[in-house]
Parts: structure tokens; sequence; C-alpha cells
């Protein structure tokens, strides 16, 4: 088995457990269970790129890696701000939570 | 503070000091990112505006950490995130699943500020914890097993964490 | 020196292996664990930590101070956001009452320290239930 | 033997396939939210193994930073209640569209098929001339040299949208948690990690993949993160500032495509020895421009003209 052969089963092996958590997006039940798996994609997928790039001798995906590293909490942030409204709509007058 | 009213006022940093280190340490990430620095034409005004932006965003509470803290944390918050892995990994392989959750509180003795935040945060990667709820020196925390000694082991990483910040731990 | 390289190449696949299993982990975790709380509890952690193992393969693999550092700051992005991210979303599952395993045992003093909460300032007040 | 690669691709091939399903029959708009968001993901490790990193990048830094959170503002206003149950057609209705689409299938299948497995492009001619282009990534010599005009335009297109969701209405105050201190901590640290990347990515794109469209999408998730954790933008600079920086892209770009003409040479045909100033300058101010572009955008509507829009500064 060549390096580069291993760095390609690795990535196989880190897509397929991206496989099981679609289980979890799909299954549910709460969004924020569907939003836990989306996030683990994106952590997932940092080791993919990361994987990637060596084994196709492309250093340019180190960026798009650490693209997604930088990112991986923007969607969650979101998420928690705007979807996921805890009932509450009025100013909060303390900033200690 | 009220929300939204947090204004983007670019001196509120405490002096020339958080400035400076800030300067160096956002150059430094530059040449990280570069590999070895070069294309400053961007990189200057890149990182003077990181420098603007993270001084004027910052709250006016200024905090700093001590080296010596930095360096006595590090080693033990990478030993105990390690544990928090194997822990974690042990439950969730088994096939009886063993755990035994938990929700708790844990009311801080770290003093209100950036130091119960960042304790809040940390304890995301420690064995079994999971910070739920942070209100006014109170935390809701969700444990994976209840059996653990969590008290003893929360006050340890508070105590870590003050020694981080270089704060006092209020007495009980 | 040839048996040193040895060595190091064995271990770092050996830091490869682990890290894919940590992968592994978070992905069961995500699937087996029974409510929000656990399987965030799960996933916070062994991503961390699995990332965190493949990097520093990565960056024994190479030795290099550019791949090194590049390694570094993506650990560290990581290991800066998904810790608060987890602690969001647990917040908002926790305040928005999402229900806990039925096996989850609350603590009396929470129950007591909530019903304070309630009163003087009303931030959170009406969530908790539900 | 199979190899470990072609597995892979196999996976995901079948793994966007299914969540294109998924995402296409998910009645709960949630749902069908996160799968659009794992989908860009995906796509973006599509592009990577189609050897297009330039778009890869582009696409992990719209996907996981603008879209997501884009499609999850917009679900978090209609709420989630909404999410109707369609009344499916009738059988025949049902039959006709089948067909409509397995014949559109069937006719771009027939394309792909047809189309010769060695395409000569014109890439032979771009790697010919890249001495003249002033940088070194084909891509970058591409968007704004040879092809300059594909990327002015785009910037026209993208002004354009702006004027129409500015046209739409003022944006709405939206309602949502108090941020917190641990999310507030976390926008301080990421905001200049941000722009520092997003400057690394314009650099990048001299030599490499990158360039101001990445660049100016990861700033723009700044943006977004500064608007989602309540920080509200400096009054006096939603005034001209704002237009200003909106319309300077396509300005400058217009500005430079006509200061350069003259003598024998067209529109966008940069004097020899000023192809790498010119390019840095314009993607320079494209990074910005795309940046505020796509964060306007996600604001939805023009800023509100009531408190100090110039005069009074800031009211309460």
């Amino acid at each position: 088995m060549t390096m580069s052969e291993f760095y390609f089963g690795y990535a196989l092996f880190l897509l397929l457990t991206v496989a099981i958590s679609l289980i979890r997006v799909l299954r549910g039940p709460t969004s924020g269970d569907r939003m836990l798996s989306a996030q683990l994609f994106g952590t997932s997928g940092v080791g993919i790129l990361l994987l990637l790039g060596r084994g196709m001798e492309m250093p340019a995906l180190w960026d798009v890696a650490l693209v997604f590293a930088l990112l991986a909490a923007v969607a969650a942030v979101a998420f928690v701000q705007r979807v996921w409204k805890s009932g509450e709509q009025k100013e909060a007058k303390s900033d200690a939570s | 503070m009220r929300r939204g009213k947090r204004e983007i006022s670019i001196f509120s940093g405490k002096g020339l000091y958080g400035a400076l280190v800030r300067l160096v340490a956002f150059s430094l990430l530059w040449a990280v990112l570069t590999q070895g620095g070069g294309g400053w034409i961007i990189g200057v005004p890149a990182v003077v505006l990181a420098t603007f932006l993270s001084l004027g965003l910052h709250a006016p509470i200024s905090w700093r950490w001590r080296p010596m803290g930095v360096l006595r944390f590090i080693p033990y918050f990478l030993w105990q995130s390690l544990r928090g892995g194997i822990d974690v990994s042990r439950r969730a392989l088994h096939p009886k699943l063993p755990i035994d959750p938990a929700v708790v509180h844990h009311t801080l003795l770290l003093p209100p500020g950036p130091s119960q935040v960042f304790f809040a945060n940390t304890i995301n990667l420690l064995p079994g914890t999971l910070s739920a709820d942070l209100h006014e020196g109170h935390l809701t925390i969700h444990m994976l097993d209840a059996g653990l000694e969590y008290v003893m082991e929360l006050k340890r990483v508070e105590e870590r964490v003050a020694d981080l910040f270089g704060v006092e731990l209020k007495r009980r | 020196m040839a048996g040193e390289t040895v060595i190091l190449e064995v271990f770092i696949f050996v830091l490869m292996i682990l890290g894919a299993l940590f992968m592994l982990v978070a992905a069961l975790g995500i699937l087996r664990m029974p409510d929000v709380f656990t399987r965030m509890s799960c996933n916070a952690k062994s991503v961390t930590i699995g990332l965190g193992f493949l990097l520093f393969a990565f960056m024994l693999h190479f030795r290099e101070l550019g791949v090194g550092s590049r390694a570094l700051a993506t650990i560290a992005f990581i290991a800066l956001t998904i810790p608060v991210a987890s602690h969001r979303i647990g917040r908002s599952a926790y305040l928005s009452g999402v229900s806990l395993w039925e096996g989850t045992i609350r603590d009396e003093l929470g129950e007591a320290l909530k019903g304070t909460r309630e009163g003087p300032h009303k931030e959170d007040a009406g969530d908790e239930k539900r | 033997m199979i190899s470990a690669l072609s597995l892979f691709d196999l996976v995901l091939i079948i793994l966007l396939l299914w969540l294109a399903w998924h995402l296409l029959s998910a009645r709960d708009l949630f749902r069908a939210t996160v799968l659009f968001i794992t989908y860009g993901l995906l796509m973006s490790l599509a592009w990577v193994r189609l050897k297009a990193p330039d778009v890869a990048l582009a696409e992990a830094a719209i996907g996981a930073g603008i879209t997501g959170a884009l499609v999850l503002v917009a679900l978090g206003r209609f709420g989630e209640a909404e999410s109707d149950e369609a009344e499916p057609g009738s059988l025949w209705l049902r039959g006709l569209v089948a067909s409509a689409a397995l014949g559109l299938f069937a006719l771009l299948g027939w394309a792909v098929w047809s189309l010769p497995t060695e395409m000569a492009g014109l890439k032979a001619q771009v790697f010919e001339r890249m001495g003249e282009s002033g940088v070194e990534n084909p891509v970058t010599g591409v968007l704004l040299n040879f092809r300059a005009w594909d990327t002015l335009l785009e910037m026209a297109v993208l002004f354009l949208a702006v004027l129409g969701a500015w046209s739409l209405g003022e944006a709405e105050e939206p309602s949502m948690p108090a941020p917190g201190e641990s999310l507030l901590a976390l926008v301080r640290l990421l905001i200049p990690l941000i722009v520092l990347v997003s400057g690394y990515l314009l650099w990048l794109g001299e030599t490499a993949p990158g360039g101001a469209f990445q660049g100016g999408a990861v700033l723009a998730s700044g943006f977004v993160l500064l608007l989602l954790a309540g920080v509200r933008p400096i009054p006096s600079l939603m005034g001209w500032p704002l237009r200003a920086a909106l319309g300077s892209g396509f300005a400058l770009f217009l500005v430079v495509a006509v200061a350069v003409t003259g003598g024998s040479r067209m529109l966008l045909e940069y004097p020899p020895g000023w192809e790498k100033g010119l390019i840095l300058l314009i993607e320079g101010v494209l990074t910005l421009a795309i940046a505020v572009t796509l964060g306007v955008l996600f604001a939805g509507g023009r800023p509100p003209a009531s408190p100090g829009a110039g005069k009074r500064g800031e009211k309460r």
C-alpha cells in the first residue's frame, strides 16, 4: 500500500463517519441535533481536506481546511441567535450569561 | 451594558501595551499563514485593521493572561482533554452505553468576567462535562456521569483558570 | 538513525489511527447517545481530540516550520470555536426546555436556584418550563 | 483492485445524490435547511476532487460562512411552524413532471456523454500567455486580466442585487436573544482572525488558489457574525460611506477599464508593466466591496433611516 493510498483510505473512512452522522440530520428529533450533525460535517471536512491535500499533492487544500475550521461556528451562531428562539424576545439587561 | 449598545470605540483597550501585544501576535499569525512572511503590502493593513478591531470590540474590563499561568495551564488542559476524549470514547463504543447523565448546578468561585466565560468553555472539553448555562456566577452543567466526583474536579479546574488569569477565587 | 525514523513513523501511524478512532466516536456518539446534551458532550470532546491527533501527526510527519505552524493555527481555530459553539447550542437547548433523556438526574439545588432566577431579573424567565 | 480514491469518489457521489433527494423531499423546512448546509460542505469536497481548489475555497467560504447563515436567518423569519404540507398534485401531473425531468436528465446525460474525453479547451493558450498577465495563478490571470470583462460584469450583478434588496424596504431589527458573554468573546476573537485570513486569501490569489471573491466571502462572514452578535454598526458609517463601499468595486473597475484605454489599447487592456499593480489594486477594493455587499444582503434591506443617519448621531 502506498502512502497516498493510506491517506485516501483514511479520507474515505472519515467520509463514512460523516455518512453515519447524516442519519442524525435526518432523524433529529430536535433542531439542535440536526445542527450538531451539520457541525460534525464541517469538522470532519477539515480532516478530509488535509488528507486529500496530502494525497493529491495539492497544498492549496490546507487553505480550504483553514477556512472550514475558521467558519465552523458561523452557522451554529446563526442558528442559536435566529432560529432556536428561546421564547424570550425582550432585551435582556445583563450580559453576564 | 445594554444589548446592542456595545460601541466600537477604538481606544477602549488598556493603553499601548495591549495594542502592541496584539500587533505582534497578529503579525506572527500573518507570517505563519504566508509561510515566512511576504505580501506585507496586504499584510500590514490587515494586521493593523485586525488590531484595531480587536481593541475596539474588546470588553472594557481589561484582563491579561499570566505567562507562567499559561505555561502551567496548557499541559494540564491537554492532559484533561485527552482524558475527556478517552472517557467519552469508552462510553460511546461500549455496547451497553454506560452513561448516567445529570444536570448539576455549580456556583463559581471565580470572579465575574472573562475568567468565568473561559471556564465555561473549557469544561466542554474536559471529561464528562458540558456547560449549559452561565448566569450570574451560577453555572448549569450537564454531566455524562453523575457518579463522577465533579465538585472536587471542577474546583481544581477553577483553580487552574484562576492561576491562568491571575485572579483570586472567592472563599465560600 | 534509521531506527529513530522507524519509531517516529510508527508513532505517527498510531496517532493517525487514534485520530480516526476519535472521529468515529464522534459520529457514533451522535448516533447512539440518547439526547442532545449527551450527543454534544460526546461530539465536542472527541472531534477536538481527533482532529488534534491528526494534525499533530501531520506536524511530526512534515517536521517543517511552515506546515507545523499552519497545522497549529488550524487546531487553534477548531479548539476555539467548537467548545463555544457547543456551549451556545447547549444553552439554547437548555433554555428552550428540550427534554432531557429520561435517565437524567436533575439535582434539587438546581430547581431551587432556578426558582430564584425568575424573580428579580426576568431575563430568561419562562423558558425553562414548557 | 479498486483504489481507495475511486471508492471515495463513489461514496461522495452517492452521498450527494442521497442528500439532494432528501433535501428536495423534506417536508420540514429546518431539516431541509440543515441538509442544504451539509450539501454545500460536500460540494466543496466534490470541487476538490475535480481538482478545482479555487472553486472549493469559494464554496467553503460562501457555503460555511454566508449561505448557511442566510438560509437559517430566512428560516428564522418565516418561523418553523409554517412548513406547510404541499398538496401532492394529481397522478397525471406528477407523471408529466416526472417524464419531463427524466427527458431533461437524458438530454443532459447524452450531452455529457458525447463530449470528447480529452478537451483541449483554452488551457494551453492561458498557460502560454501567463507571463503577460502579471500574476502567477492562472485562475486570477483569467479572472482579472484575460477575461476581466466577466468579473466586471459580475460586480455589476452584485451591485444590482443590493439595489434590488434595498428597494424592497428597510432591514428590520431582528429579534434575537442577548448574545451573552461567551458569544461576544467568540466574536471578539474571531473577527480579527477573519480579517487576517481574508487578507491572506487575497494575497494568495496572485500565486495560488484564492483571491478577491474568497477573501471577500470570508470577510463577509465577519460582518454576519457581528450582526448576529447584535453589534450595531456605527451610525455615521451607514450613510454615504456604506454606499461608497458598495459601489467601489464596480466603479473602480470601470474607471480602470476606461483609464487604460488609449492609443491602440482596448477597454481593460492593461498597459505592459502595470498589470500586477492594477490587479492588486482592483482585487483589494473588490474584496472589501464584495464583503460589504454580502454583509448588506445578509442584513436584508437598506439601513433604517431614522436614528441619526448623518445628522443627530446616535439616539437613545
